[in-house]
């Protein structure tokens, strides 16, 4: 953990990493003692989270669940919240915005080569995809063999919304935090000024290019990743993957980025806008939400 | 009919009397409790009550449920 | 009811339309205000240069509440670009306005006017009322009350203030 | 793929996400508005006479910028008796079935269901006005109603001043029960009607079963003379008659009332709020009470000899002034109004209503009040006829009809239900007083109570919600 002051900047900031992102933590304030405080806060929920939720970790709540081979599991309570709002996020999608849907990553690896999976390969991995295909009555889960939950869609955002609550419940100060890109601002900082955001131009990784966010307050999420595609004869094939049909969503933006209330609900709206492929920009303008969306 | 100069004179008073209410001033006007009717569903039950028991009924408003209780 | 009764009552009420004026027409200077905010005091002369929307606004205003996400949409839309957005409270107190901006928070910067000095000094007609101030600080337009349906041409006034 | 409407859609996601950290959900510029209730359950009852329990709702589901559909169901059940019209005396009377004692005033029993239905549309035509359109219609055995109403509302002099105008018409259809309107101004019981004048009816009425008009078939009179059982009568015993040749339809009559309304409102102060209305209203055809009668009797020793139905003009003319001022007190609110109506039937009444809307804070507030009602009699208002005399053109007993005041007191307490809903008890006292002994009562007759007056309370339960 280091947490170092910007004086340029008028602020200090806590870098670490976590959830296989850079993560880091902007406080508007001058109290030295209090910045440690709240970065040593932050870094401990979101390692706290990663531990609790990661795929990687075999002790995970998570691996326990994907290793639950069809027997029932009692969620905790955090764990069960999640649950529902992934149950909502499904209905709310017409089914696709789907946790079961991380297996196909069996299959698919986009690593910008050419290797798009056969057909029957996807067909067979489908075969453990679909979230009518468990059982979940809170708090008791059943998750038939060879199927896995994946909350890629929603760990990074919901533990930047849990530390932006740890924080606001500790000290009245303008803090932004930041994991790989997914943001909460809670307030203004002093003065009333806002916290400036470049937002990644996906054509050339690392460069802010697409224009900066002013914002006071709210949540940041953005969804798609340029440097994850597969390209073969001529056709660029983005990551984001249709649980129905198990193929990327045809027509869809490089990269959408939304400005909500939480980090959590941008997320999910980014996430959303992806879905929509070709139909990304109408569907986030009816929303009537701050985006930027880059093809 | 000379009983109604009284309502003429009335409005003549209420209108003339208006003092320039500023709009940012209106903020208790705006309250319900200050509403002419602030509980229909009471008002419409006394209404109904007081048209079945009395000769006079009325005056308030216009329309609503006929009733054969006369 | 006799005729002549009749006739007064219409008198007065006719008498009475008179009595309305409007708001400050386009093209004048904007008046000056320094009114306090949350952290610090707004001034309109520290704002020359940049194309500010006025907003005057209260707690118990109903199209004030449907107001405020719009106003967020349109500061972080057009921030860059040089637009501020001042929307001046007119509660008689400070916790009423706090009650509101719970709920509805505000993404711009939010000024406190308790005696409508400055609602005065704009002859504001009604709830809310906007005014968009170009940069040379005269008024462009200016608008009463809100409506989802005004949104498209409120937002066409500001990108033509904002134009260079 | 097809995602649940828009609107529904980013506020089900922003409720759901904020719920998962725990957090209120910030209020949408275009969130689809709640659905607001406003319902209530009332229980009416009067001191030996009616009891009546109605359940009540307003149901608003706002469209936006203004625009809002409102329907008002109502259900309610009258049971109980009502006054005859009649007058005590001091024999026993019998009607039908029915048995009054000496001294007591003469009611009939009776049951019946109300249902009714409003609906109302209110559409903002430009910033400064609005309409509001309604139809309602109401059902009941023997009463059907159905009516529209419209109003416009004009905000003038920086929306201090309102214009507002409204009309409404109505048409509705009286079946008395029994299937048989009753001739006006004819004796009970006798196949010839005491006034030469009104054609006598083919058949003595006949009624129905106990829930039958009013009007009895067999009177024993106080001197023990039976009348009724005419020649061409069949009498029933045990009241329950036949309606009736059997297929004949059952008679009825209707009415049409038309109300138009001016209203002024205007801002006084920051303070004061005020309204004048001036209502004309016109009603016309079948306006009388098919189930009332006035008693018969004799012009020296004041016994009841007899009844004979009532009859009202077949048109009234009501108008009446309404004044309303709200005067908010630096924490409390008063509501104080005054009306004077007056209508073509000779009735002159002056009403006035004092609500004090005690503010307790945090939305809790308790609201006494206190309501003056006066009326002077119709001109065909009789407490009973002298047998053998020239008959009015016109005559009703009906007590609603008399010179009578009453005298309300209420109390409504009331407290918030969740962020936007309020629950309320409410309370009220009601007591009408009228002339008991008039110049003009004969004989045995000073020794009655001729106007018994009336004692009601009510309770109700109030519950707002927002769905």
């Amino acid at each position: 953990m280091h947490c170092e002051r910007i004086e340029d900047g008028a602020y200090w900031r806590g870098s670490f990493t976590a959830m296989g992102s850079p993560c880091e933590i902007l406080i508007d304030s001058d109290d030295e003692r209090l910045a440690n405080t709240l970065c040593k806060l932050v870094r401990d929920e979101a390692l706290r989270i990663e531990h609790k939720y990661s795929r990687y970790r075999v002790d995970s709540v998570l691996s326990l669940i994907n290793a639950s081979r069809g027997h029932p599991v009692t969620a905790d309570a955090e764990t069960a919240q999640l649950l529902d709002y992934a149950e909502q996020c499904h209905r709310l999608s017409d089914g696709k915005f789907d946790i079961t849907s991380g297996v196909l990553r069996a299959v698919w690896r986009f690593d910008g080569s050419d290797r798009v999976p056969e057909a029957a390969a996807v067909a067979k991995v489908l075969e453990h995809v679909g979230w009518h295909k468990l059982q979940w009555r809170n708090p008791v889960l059943i998750l038939p063999e060879g199927m896995e939950l994946d909350l890629g869609g929603i760990g990074k955002e919901y533990a930047v919304d849990r530390c932006a609550l740890l924080c606001s419940q500790t000290a009245a100060v303008s803090a932004l935090i930041n994991f790989g890109g997914d943001i909460y601002i809670s307030g203004p900082r002093r003065g009333d000024q806002t916290w400036i955001i470049g937002i990644d131009d996906p054509h050339a990784a690392g460069t802010t290019g697409t224009g900066a966010l002013q914002l006071r307050r709210g949540g940041v999420a953005t969804s798609g990743d340029a440097r994850r595609f597969l390209m073969k004869d001529g056709v660029r094939y983005g990551h984001i993957l249709d649980p129905h049909s198990g193929w990327p969503v045809s027509g869809a933006p490089r990269s959408v980025t939304v400005v909500a209330q939480t980090c959590v609900e941008a997320g999910m709206l980014a996430t959303f806008a992806m879905l929509q492929g070709a139909r990304a920009e109408e569907f986030l303008r009816e929303q009537h939400v701050v985006h930027r969306c880059v093809r | 009919m000379r009983i109604l100069t009284v309502p003429a004179i009335l409005a003549a008073l209420l209108v003339s009397g208006c003092a320039e209410v500023k709009p940012w001033d209106r903020d208790l006007l705006a309250e319900k409790k200050m509403q002419l009717v602030p509980a229909p569903v009471d008002n419409g039950l006394d209404e109904h009550i007081f048209y079945s028991k009395e000769a006079a009924s009325g005056g308030q408003g216009v329309g609503g449920g006929g009733c054969g209780c006369n | 009811m006799s005729f002549s009764n009749a006739k007064a009552l219409l008198l007065i009420v006719l008498m009475c339309l008179t009595l309305s004026h409007g708001a400050l027409a386009a093209d004048t200077v904007a008046p000056s205000f320094s009114l306090s905010t949350e952290t610090g005091t707004v001034k309109l002369a520290d704002l020359k240069g940049k194309v500010v929307y006025l907003d005057f606004w209260a707690s118990w205003c109903p199209p004030c509440r449907k107001s405020f996400p719009w106003m967020n949409e349109m500061a972080q839309r057009y921030g860059q670009q040089d637009l501020v957005i001042v929307a001046v409270n007119v509660d008689k107190t400070r916790e009423l306005a706090a009650k509101f901006l719970h709920e509805v928070p505000a993404d711009f910067t939010v000024a406190y006017d308790p005696e409508g000095k400055v609602a005065d000094s704009y002859q504001v007609q009604g709830m809310p009322s906007s005014f968009i101030i170009d940069r040379s600080g005269h008024i462009q337009a200016s608008h009463i009350g809100f409506r989802e349906e005004d949104t498209a041409a409120l937002e066409g006034a500001l990108q033509r203030a904002l134009r260079p | 793929m097809q995602l649940e409407s828009r609107a529904y859609l980013r506020t089900a996601l922003a409720a759901a996400s904020c719920g998962l950290l725990g957090i209120a959900p910030h209020a949408m510029a275009d969130a689809p508005e709640p659905l607001q209730v406003d319902s209530a359950l009332l229980y009416y009852k009067e001191q030996d006479r009616v009891n009546v329990v109605e359940a009540t709702a307003n149901i608003k589901q706002p469209l936006g910028e203004g625009e809002a559909v409102t329907v008002t169901p109502t259900v309610d059940s009258i049971t109980g008796a009502s006054p005859t019209g009649a007058t005590s005396t001091d024999k026993a009377q019998s009607f039908g079935t029915d048995t009054t004692p000496a001294g007591k005033l003469p009611l009939k029993h009776f049951m019946d269901h109300r249902y009714a239905i409003g609906l109302s549309w209110e559409q903002p035509l430009d910033r400064l006005s609005k309409s509001v359109l309604g139809a309602d219609a109401s059902v009941e055995r023997d009463y059907n109603s159905i009516g529209v109403n419209g109003s416009l509302a004009q905000d003038f002099n920086n929306r201090l001043t309102t214009l507002s105008v409204g009309l409404a018409g109505s048409l509705d259809t009286i079946q008395p029960s029994g299937g048989i309107v009753p001739q006006g101004l004819t004796q009970l019981g006798t196949s010839s009607s005491a006034a030469a004048s009104t054609p006598t009816p083919s058949s003595s009425p006949v009624f129905e079963d106990s829930l039958t008009a009013v009007i009895p078939h067999a009177i024993t009179t106080a001197s023990g003379l039976v009348i009724g059982g005419g020649s061409s009568g069949s009498t029933t015993s045990g009241g329950s008659g036949t309606t009736g040749d059997i297929g004949t339809p059952r008679q009825s009559r209707s009415k049409q009332v038309i109300d138009g309304m001016v209203g002024l409102t205007q801002v006084i102060n920051r303070r004061t709020l005020m309204q004048l209305n001036y209502s004309l209203g016109i009603s016309s055809g079948y306006l009388t009470d098919p189930y009332k009668v006035l008693s018969l009797v004799d012009g020296t020793t004041g016994d009841t000899v007899g009844y004979i139905t009532e009859l009202r003009p077949d048109t009234r003319l009501r108008q009446s002034v309404y004044w309303q001022t709200v005067l908010h007190l630096p924490e409390d609110v008063i509501h104080l109004s005054y009306r004077y109506f007056w209508d073509d039937w000779g009735t002159r009444s002056h009403t006035v209503d004092l609500h004090y809307h005690f503010d307790l804070g945090h939305d809790f507030y308790l609201e006494p009040q206190a309501r003056y009602y006066t009326q002077s009699a119709a001109d065909f208002y009789h407490h009973s006829l002298v047998s053998g005399a020239p008959l009015p053109s016109y005559a009703s007993a009906d007590y609603r009809l008399a010179e009578m005041s009453s005298y309300t007191y209420g109390l409504k307490l009331a407290m918030p239900l969740g962020k936007d809903g309020e629950i309320s008890a409410r309370a009220t006292y009601m007591q009408q007083t009228g002339n008991s002994h008039p110049a003009d009562a004969i004989g045995v007759q000073r020794t009655q109570d001729l106007y018994p007056g009336l004692k009601a309370t009510t309770v109700q339960l109030g519950l707002s919600f927002k769905l």
